[in-house]
């Protein structure tokens, strides 16, 4: 189970490890150019803590629908409408809830997950936050089919994630496409920030 | 970090200020959600075209509004594409009831906020095409992202495309002549320098003191390859062999040339190499029916330039005399 | 050293080539003697307007010859000025028996190389006007040179004095005109980093990393100190207040305001310099009726900027919009 | 007595000493500003030369004369108008010589000092060349007023110009003009070569 104040602490989390991997995140997109991630997410993450106070009263849906559409029109980059379209997704699998259980969960997830895939036009394999998120929603889905408890569900995405990205590394050189870094850093903060 | 800036979050407020005090003739600008559109814009009947990206190109795509050539503009953070609503607002304000021209450079972010801002702009009922600009072949599939990066044919893209709808084509002849020069100019650029990003304070690559990059994007991406300076004839070779070889351009091909300054290369230099295509390409039996020499999309500080090559025909070539009247590029009238 | 050049020594000589073949449309070049001349050259009837100085500088002169601006532009070697043969044959190609005013920027050699040329054409019975540009209030008594440097000015002066003579004023009344500009106007540079003269190979002064030059001229002269970095208002500040200090420019004038790139600027950092001193000049109740931003006159690739003010009078307006058609200015028809 | 053919081989001497101070040459400019003066006087005396084998025959005079308008015509800059009107007069002076004594050197320094004063109209203590030639030239005539031998008076005024160019040192930081080592460097040489 997952309360509404529980959403909005795990964006008020979110938004501080944003913050404070600022520089890190952008140093990793130095890698692949152009060194604007950590700034992109951190005008971002901003943005959706500033609304936070008008959203004392909203559920859930509303919640994570506005944080999209604020990571949309803030963040700009593929950033933007990639994390964007993922809350957006999560706000409108959840509208009216007060609290989630694991299959509200798992279906927000699910459906975040189709939503950047549609977005992005990417693939599990082509280096993306994709092959971190689709292992993550493949626990949830498995979890729930267990009955597993919440929160051993959400370790078991976390991790499921983490693999996700580790095994990513390999293509990393040989595909040359090189997202990976940016990628594992955020694909881990993530879930971990979820869980 | 030596910039001639203040807080480094606000560069592109500042310079959007800036732009809006200096061409308060031209055109009229929108600081929230950033946006820059020609005075008298809707133009009743006529195609708009709205092009956008990263801040850190200038004059690129804000010098380029004007009759002419760009209805709208909509600068992003540094290296950041612009966000949809940016892109929403900027449609809104140029459409003019004959549709909209959105030509985009080719990444991913670049390409999913416009194809957002299509999809809010067709819900309200504007028809908006987008066309992708994918010149550069320094990059089969990009480091950076899928395909070939937009690079300087964005240029000529946007002063051809802007001239046919400034003429009265459709919208489907503006986005086919646009998609025509995509498909008929390649770009290639190299680096002697990095950038150094406002909000990071320090270069993006190292390049030693004898190493230039060569097939650079616009972004600070890396080449295609790192190798020890040279002088700009060999330098010109290296980019022009590439393109050349990639079209192909042929004898008795006539083409506009461009070359390109990345915002920290003096224009004597780039003169220089003008100098060398000229000679490289009379040497292939190609001739430079016209040119365009400057810095008109730039990275930053970083020192540098690109070349691009289109095969003209009539058509390209009569869009591209007619008037032009922007900050960054005018003649005729 | 990283330029995208060939030999240093032939730097300036490819570049004319390089400029040559850019604008045939616009331009006749000699390269020797090296001379720039307008295709059009000599008008019969006009006063035509000589100007030059050393190379490094560019777009200025050889950006400013055509229509409505110069008639002819002798680029010298690296920051060195022309020679009076270069000057002599430059005169003799664009006089059309109306007279010739050379626009000399105040540099003893400048001074000196036009002064023989202007004999030796005296001596061919063209009559000649010199008037010297002095207008860089950062020197009382330059280390450089006698009196003030002539910087920014030079610009707009050969814009007003290039539509006079369009106009058909006689070479009294255009030099006349030149001198009121220069009366009227004022500058002051800073730089952020040093340059490097090609065949030096090496910045002409270091400049730590945390330091800037205030008061600086175009060729790498000192300045008129030395301070740690700042944000750019208070660079803007330490420029204006000279400048507006020294005319004085006053409350209630009209000023033509000019913001320059020395060369390795980006242009996104001149629009947020314009942005400041438009601040700076409405807190004084100057308003800005005319402004000119980009890279004009450039002291190789020196990043930086310089600030040029010119109190504005009805003719100096009406001359400054009249129209130009050059490789660097272009507007009106 | 001088010769033609020594007035050809001190040519020559002038330009190999350019040459070989050319990077000096900029380097003491460098200080003032513009690092240009090696390189001017390099490819002005470089001109010089090439027109040496035209003038194998020629007078006195032709030489000198010849010499300035191309330093004038190659040279540019500050140094251009000064050298090229020193060897211009030095050249008015003696047309039609085919040998100089210590007269008709006498006199062309002269001429050419007054050349040059006019030219850059820089007065003694204003820390120019000036402040070399004046005293050689007054060396000169000392010399000639006191029957001393050609070569003694060359020596002579080399060291007048010496001293003359050390004298201006301390002028040099107060009056802030700064010409000052690019001065004095090249005082040195002229001088130098002539004796
Ligand atoms: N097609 C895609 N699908 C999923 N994620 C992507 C895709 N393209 C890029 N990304 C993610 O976006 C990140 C880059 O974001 P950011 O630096 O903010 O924007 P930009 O790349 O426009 O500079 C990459 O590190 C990667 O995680
Ligand atoms: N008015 C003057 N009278 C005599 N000599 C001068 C005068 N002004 C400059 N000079 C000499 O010219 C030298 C500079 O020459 P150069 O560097 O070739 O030209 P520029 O100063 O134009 O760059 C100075 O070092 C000084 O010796
Ligand atoms: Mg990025
Ligand atoms: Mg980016
Ligand atoms: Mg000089
Ligand atoms: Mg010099």
């Amino acid at each position: 189970m997952m309360t509404r104040d529980e959403i909005l602490n795990w964006l008020t989390e979110f938004a501080t490890l944003v913050a404070e991997n600022r520089e890190r995140l952008s140093e990793l997109d130095a890698a692949i150019g152009d060194a604007d991630h950590g700034a992109n997410m951190y005008r971002g993450m901003q943005a959706v803590l500033a609304k936070l106070p008008i959203l004392a009263a909203a559920d859930i849906g509303t919640i994570l629908k506005t944080a999209g559409t604020t990571l949309v029109s803030t963040v700009g980059g593929a950033s933007g409408p990639l994390y964007g379209t993922l809350f957006l997704q999560f706000g409108g699998t959840t509208v009216g809830k007060m609290t989630l259980d694991l299959a509200d969960w798992t279906a927000a997830w699910q459906a975040g997950v189709e939503g950047v895939t549609r977005r992005g036009k990417a693939e599990p394999g082509d280096k993306t936050m994709i092959d971190a998120l689709v292992p993550a929603v493949e626990a949830l889905r498995t979890a729930l089919a267990n009955g597993t408890s919440f929160n051993a569900a959400l370790d078991a995405a976390a991790a499921a994630a983490e693999q996700g990205a580790l095994a990513t590394i390999p293509l990393s050189a040989r595909k040359g496409r090189a997202s990976y870094l940016g990628e594992r850093s955020v694909g881990h903060q993530d879930p971990g920030a979820t869980s | 970090m030596k910039k001639l800036i203040n807080q480094p979050e606000n560069v592109v407020v500042e310079a959007l200020e800036g732009f809006a005090l200096a061409h308060h003739d031209l055109v009229r600008v929108s600081l929230d959600p950033a946006y820059i559109v020609r005075a008298d814009a809707p133009i009743r009947g006529k195609v708009a075209i709205v092009s956008g990206g990263g801040s850190g190109h200038e004059p690129m795509h804000g010098g380029f509004v004007g009759q002419g050539m760009l209805d709208a503009a909509c600068p992003g953070a540094i290296f950041t594409s612009p966000t949809p609503d940016q892109i929403l607002d900027a449609t809104r304000a140029v459409n003019g009831g004959a549709g909209v021209l959105y030509i985009v450079k080719n990444y991913t972010g670049d390409v999913m906020n416009f194809e957002m801002a299509a999809e809010l702009a067709g819900a309200e009922g504007i028809e908006v095409v987008s066309v992708v600009i994918a010149d550069d072949v320094a990059v089969e599939d990009s480091l950076f992202t899928a395909g070939r990066r937009g690079v300087g044919a964005t240029v000529l893209a946007e002063k051809i495309c802007g001239a046919a709808a400034a003429a009265g084509r459709s919208l489907a002849e503006v986005a086919e002549l646009c998609r025509e020069v995509n498909a008929q100019a390649r770009s290639m650029g190299m680096a002697l320098t990095s950038c150094v990003v406002p909000q990071v304070g320090k270069p993006t690559f190292d390049l030693p003191a004898d190493q230039m990059e060569i097939g650079i994007g616009i972004h600070g991406e890396p080449g295609r390859r790192r190798v020890p300076l040279a002088p700009v004839h060999e330098v010109v070779e290296m980019l022009i062999g590439p393109i050349l070889a990639d079209l192909p351009f042929r004898t008795g091909d006539a083409v506009l040339a461009f070359v390109n300054g990345l915002g920290g290369t003096p224009l004597i230099e780039l003169y220089v190499v003008y100098q060398e295509v000229a000679k490289l390409c009379q040497e292939q039996g190609i001739s430079i029916a016209r040119n365009l020499l400057g810095s008109y999309m730039t990275s930053l500080d970083m020192a540098g330039c690109s070349i691009t090559l289109l095969k003209l025909n009539a058509d390209f070539q009569r869009l591209w005399d007619a008037p032009v009247h922007t900050a960054a590029l005018r003649w005729g009238r």
